[in-house]
């Protein structure tokens, strides 16, 4: 198996966020996943790639440019608009042999599928006993800004973070696009990576080779010991930022990226807490039974007397979103809140 | 019967209403007041204009994506899109929906979606509302050659033919999703083709020659108001910008530049014009007027949604449900 | 409109669970739903019932049956097997004057139709900025036991309650079957009203005359000072044998039904935990960012103080519901794990 | 190719062991020791037999919610089979999966859907893959005229004929979604008609007749295999017992008993013994050794199943992945 034997990124300690300083070469996030399908599809016969315009001069924002030249267009798959559909076929194939990567340009067609990925995709290897797995990746990406509204900027992963079976993965730097994609492909296991469009254009030092980062590891983006701030995706972002400035007030807050929201890394989760006492979450979603009530549950269960001080959650106004950029605005949170929000924790 | 040069001028008029509007659109969108992804229909005009004749104010219709030429020739005035797009308090979805959800209940526009396949079924639902209520009202579904290929597609021709629903299914078969072309999506039988298995009336037209929108969709809503349910129209058409926003996607590759030009040749507007010089309707005074008052309809509505009030960011959550 | 004026069910204190005491007329759980449809139908013209089977001698187990007979097949309609395009042809009758209410015998089936429910139903009115509304209600049933397996028995609420713009209430009792039913079909709302096929043979006191019971307002099934139980649909009846046999022990255990997932009724969950200081959760779906997990959010938020034990759930287990009965008994916690839970708090 | 008279012996053979096979769990489902629910195929039989005896091995099938047909004529033991509906850990799932998630990969079959509709997009990926892999091998996706109207249908079939894919579209045409028939779902056109609009082959046939179901599904499964791409089968059927459970729905009026009667006069079995009393393959002989060794199959299967063990409680999160 072409998988076995890559190299494993088991680091869960500090690492700078987009650091310059680390020696290497440097990629995109948009340039990152684009490595990681390149090297799947060199390395592993099974691997193929289907999505919508996945050949057409955008793309998908870059993200599989050259890549039909490349292998062809069998291996690299445009498709009619027929997600539900493809969703069974893509799995199908996976359930026969082949590694299939379907790619969404919205997180927002996923409900289109969600029969296949509910009800099939991520019940079928109980359903037989483990006879029959569904090693499929799907991809899929979270649009914001400029009047995407309601229906084009969601970030819907905690429909699947709820559905056993599934792994749902969602990268916050270039490095881990790559190792988590890889990981997620390797595993086995069928995966959704949900991506930030607004990360696309950030830099990091990646490495060339071919590397997994295993599903259900989140990581230590910065230390810290008065307020734990445990993100996903996008929200990172802000929550490094944030600390930078609580740190000029001398307020040290740790920054946690969960990376996968199924399997969930408690045991990072817990063991922050216990040092920091306090904790914030910030989500790229909603908050009602979202990523942040479990992250709530999973400190109240096991770490309750940790907790000094109330928990908070920062997330995503409770509403679609709006078109105006004035609401824009206000429906997305960002380091102000995170900053004001821990102040008054303190 | 309306006389036939009052038929034609009307036909005119709102085509020429709509390729204004998505024009102006196109200038004044560089200055980035309009933050909302635009989906023009430019080159497409013949389509709206042609079925939206036969409707009243009542009967219903669901549009896209590629909103604005459905709306506009269904009666929504078009300084309430205008702000709309400019994101406004004022705009017809008060800025929360952006140009992708045009909506306008009184003029018979329930809404648009921005997810493909999404309006057939919910424009079968307004027939079936027509249905029960027996109002004597129609409902038209605007959609693409890409949306065909949803599963939405089928179950809703289905069931409209089953209830032999007063619906008309509009495929506006551009041939393009995105920069995807048609033979990369579908076998090549044609849209219409898929009508016989349901039982429903089907027909491929031009849907560059309005005339020719205009007699099928008569026909086709004339039959749904008597009660012998549904037709799918298949309008082969052609965008002239990208699939989004202001621009041509010639230029980088999205589609080829022969079958653009030969597409380009045949505008909608100017096929009505120069193929009915005996008619009289369109006289050159006709048209000198015309293109005067819609350009300044235009302006004023541009100039209005330029100046109206953004909405208050402290509503964010109003309109979510009616209990806040 | 026929739905002002008719009287609302207010209650938010102690009431005994299928109290027989009660007098007054007793109804089944299947005849409450049944009564409710009759009632609404009688009432609004609006108002048609469309679902696969629901004029078959079955008759949705016994909650449609005589409907289509008394009104006829167009306003009690089968229909295909489309449950996304049928959505949609639902919600296009809502836009336009009428109140459907679509039945679905299962709620594994609503995933087919997360398209129209998520991205149409659950926003079309903020989109259109309120000026078109969506008032459709969509019933759907969980099965549980028999073999009925990983599609056939899934409890998906938290799918739902995490959307904003969808109503999701899961009645546990005859009276709530029908009064909530009628809430939301009163309340121009879009919502999903979940049963459990388990209820249906429960009987209680049940008013003749139409009332809402209006989403978003728990109830207290029994009033306790050491712990607080809370649950929905069927873990109610759960909880409610727990306290007894609790109680019989001097554990005095206060039950919860929160009735409504969305809106949730904080406040209630609030003022007894802070009364209690302890609180268990039980849910008939699953654990990972599910309704247990936003309770635990809103205690540790807003009563983070309170809080004198750890917090603790008791859901399915965390995998696709198994054929096997031997498996089924273990897939599904009941009393006896509420009652060790609780005494492991104390 | 196969002597005639081997291939009618097949036919009947396997024909006889599904019916025998849902007849013991009719007898046996009282006990309630199968704790599933079960959607029997007796009356359907000729179809699984007429399409599967040109399958290998490495061909593919899914199947549905009423699964016992397909998988015993693809090559599944009757006794993993049993175990399964007995729950047990030795069944073809491990007891995980019950009646209506029948699997078994060494056999071409991985797995049954009880979702209508499921089952056809999944055999259309396995058509993808084994085009990919350039294997030769077919797929077939079984479903019922209830799963014809779910939009999974449509986009199956359109991606299947795009692609020239080796599938076999076979709906099982009972005439019934539970209880409701066919003119309450779908315009009176019917489900082989659908096909022409994707320039699919595409047949009504008699699903009694397993000859006629052999003839047509060995064609289209030549054509697969030859790359000239997916075809569709509809063959009209009828089931003798009710939609779920070891009774029939006659007497509580889901189905009217003259039509039943009618189609329970059409049994497959007899009618390929009746017409064929020339061929001299099925002499009495032959019919009575294969009902003996068929009877003995099934009670050693059952016997087995009645005394297989249970899976142990405490692995009931094994499988969900791979990981546990
Ligand atoms: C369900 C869904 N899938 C994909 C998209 C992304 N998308 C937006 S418009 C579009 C092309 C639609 O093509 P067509 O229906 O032909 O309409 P056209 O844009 O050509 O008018 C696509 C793929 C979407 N909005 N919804
Ligand atoms: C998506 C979905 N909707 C509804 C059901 C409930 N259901 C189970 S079997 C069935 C009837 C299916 O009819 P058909 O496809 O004709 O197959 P048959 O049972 O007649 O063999 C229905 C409605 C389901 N399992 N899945
Ligand atoms: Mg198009
Ligand atoms: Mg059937």
């Amino acid at each position: 198996m072409p998988w076995t034997g890559i190299q494993a990124d088991g680091r869960r300690d500090c690492e700078v966020y987009g650091a310059d300083g680390e020696a290497g070469r440097q990629l995109t996030y948009r340039d990152a996943i684009r490595e990681a399908l390149d090297q799947a599809l060199g390395m592993d016969p099974r691997v193929f790639l289907i999505g919508e315009g996945i050949d057409d001069p955008g793309g998908v924002f870059g993200s599989t440019l050259g890549l039909a030249e490349k292998y062809g267009s069998l291996r690299v798959m445009d498709m009619p608009l027929a997600e539900n559909g493809l969703t069974g076929v893509a799995a199908g194939a996976a359930m026969t042999g082949m590694r299939p990567v379907l790619i969404h340009m919205r997180v927002d067609f996923l409900p289109m599928a969600m029969d296949q990925i509910v009800n099939h995709v991520a019940k079928w290897r109980y359903m037989t006993g483990g006879k029959v797995s569904v090693p499929l990746t799907i991809r899929a990406i979270t649009g914001r800004g400029w009047g995407s509204a309601a229906q084009h900027s969601q970030s819907l992963h905690a429909l699947f973070a709820h559905i056993p079976g599934l792994t749902v993965v969602m990268p916050a730097s270039p490095r881990d696009a790559k190792g988590l994609l890889m990981g997620c492909i390797a595993s086995g296991e069928p995966s959704l990576v949900i991506e930030h469009r607004w990360l696309y254009d950030l830099k990091e030092v990646v490495p060339e080779e071919p590397f997994l980062v295993p599903p259900g590891v989140g990581l230590i983006r910065r230390e810290g010991t008065d307020v734990t701030l445990v993100g996903v995706s996008h929200a990172v972002y802000d929550l490094l930022l944030a600390a930078e400035q609580l740190a000029t007030e001398g307020i040290s807050a740790e920054v946690l990226d969960l990376r996968s929201v199924r399997p969930l890394d408690e045991a990072l989760i817990i063991s922050s807490v216990r040092k920091t006492g306090r904790m914030v979450v910030m989500d790229t979603g909603w908050k009602r039974c979202g990523i942040s009530a479990e992250v709530a549950a999973v400190v109240s269960e096991s770490a309750h007397d940790a907790l000094r001080a109330p928990f908070r959650r920062i997330c995503i106004a409770e509403c679609p979103a709006p078109a105006s950029a004035v609401l824009e605005d206000a429906y997305y949170p960002g380091c102000a809140d995170v900053v004001a929000c821990v102040k008054g924790l303190l | 019967m309306k006389p036939v040069s009052e038929i034609l001028i009307e036909l005119y008029r709102t085509m020429l209403r709509i390729r204004r509007f998505e024009e102006r659109v196109v200038a004044l969108y560089p200055e980035q007041q309009m933050k909302t992804p635009v989906h023009l229909c430019l080159g497409q005009e013949a389509i709206p204009a042609g079925v939206c004749i036969h409707l009243g104010r009542e009967d219903q219709i669901f549009s896209t994506h590629r909103s604005h030429g459905h709306c506009i020739a269904k009666g929504m005035s078009l300084k309430s899109i205008a702000m709309e797009l400019y994101g406004r308090e004022t705009g017809c979805c008060r800025g929360r929906g952006g140009s992708m959800h045009l909506a306008d209940p009184e003029q018979g526009i329930p809404g648009s979606t921005a997810i493909v396949g999404g309006s057939i079924p919910l424009a079968v639902g307004a027939a079936l509302s027509a249905k029960m209520q027996d109002n004597g009202r129609a409902s038209v579904a605007f959609f693409g050659d890409g949306a065909s290929e949803e599963g939405s597609f089928h179950e809703s021709l289905n069931f409209a033919a089953l209830h032999h629903l007063p619906v008309l299914f509009v495929c506006e078969n551009n041939q393009y999703a995105t920069s995807s072309r048609l033979a990369a999506r579908q076998p090549d039988t044609g849209i219409a083709a898929k009508g016989a298995g349901y039982g429903i009336p089907s027909r491929e037209l031009d849907g560059n020659d309005v005339l020719a929108v205009y007699r099928a969709a008569g026909e086709a809503l004339g039959r749904a108001r008597a009660g012998k349910g549904p037709t799918l129209l298949e309008c082969r058409t052609w965008r002239w910008m990208g699939h989004v926003g202001p621009t041509c996607d010639v230029e980088n590759g999205c589609r080829p530049r022969d079958m653009h030009e030969e597409w380009l040749s045949r505008c909608p507007l100017e096929q009505l014009r120069i193929r009915l010089p005996e008619s009289g309707a369109l006289s050159p005074d006709f048209l000198e007027s015309t293109e005067l008052a819609v350009c300044l309809e235009i302006d004023s509505a541009f100039n209005t949604a330029r100046h109206s009030p953004d909405p208050d960011p402290s509503q964010i959550l109003r309109y979510v449900d009616g209990r806040g």
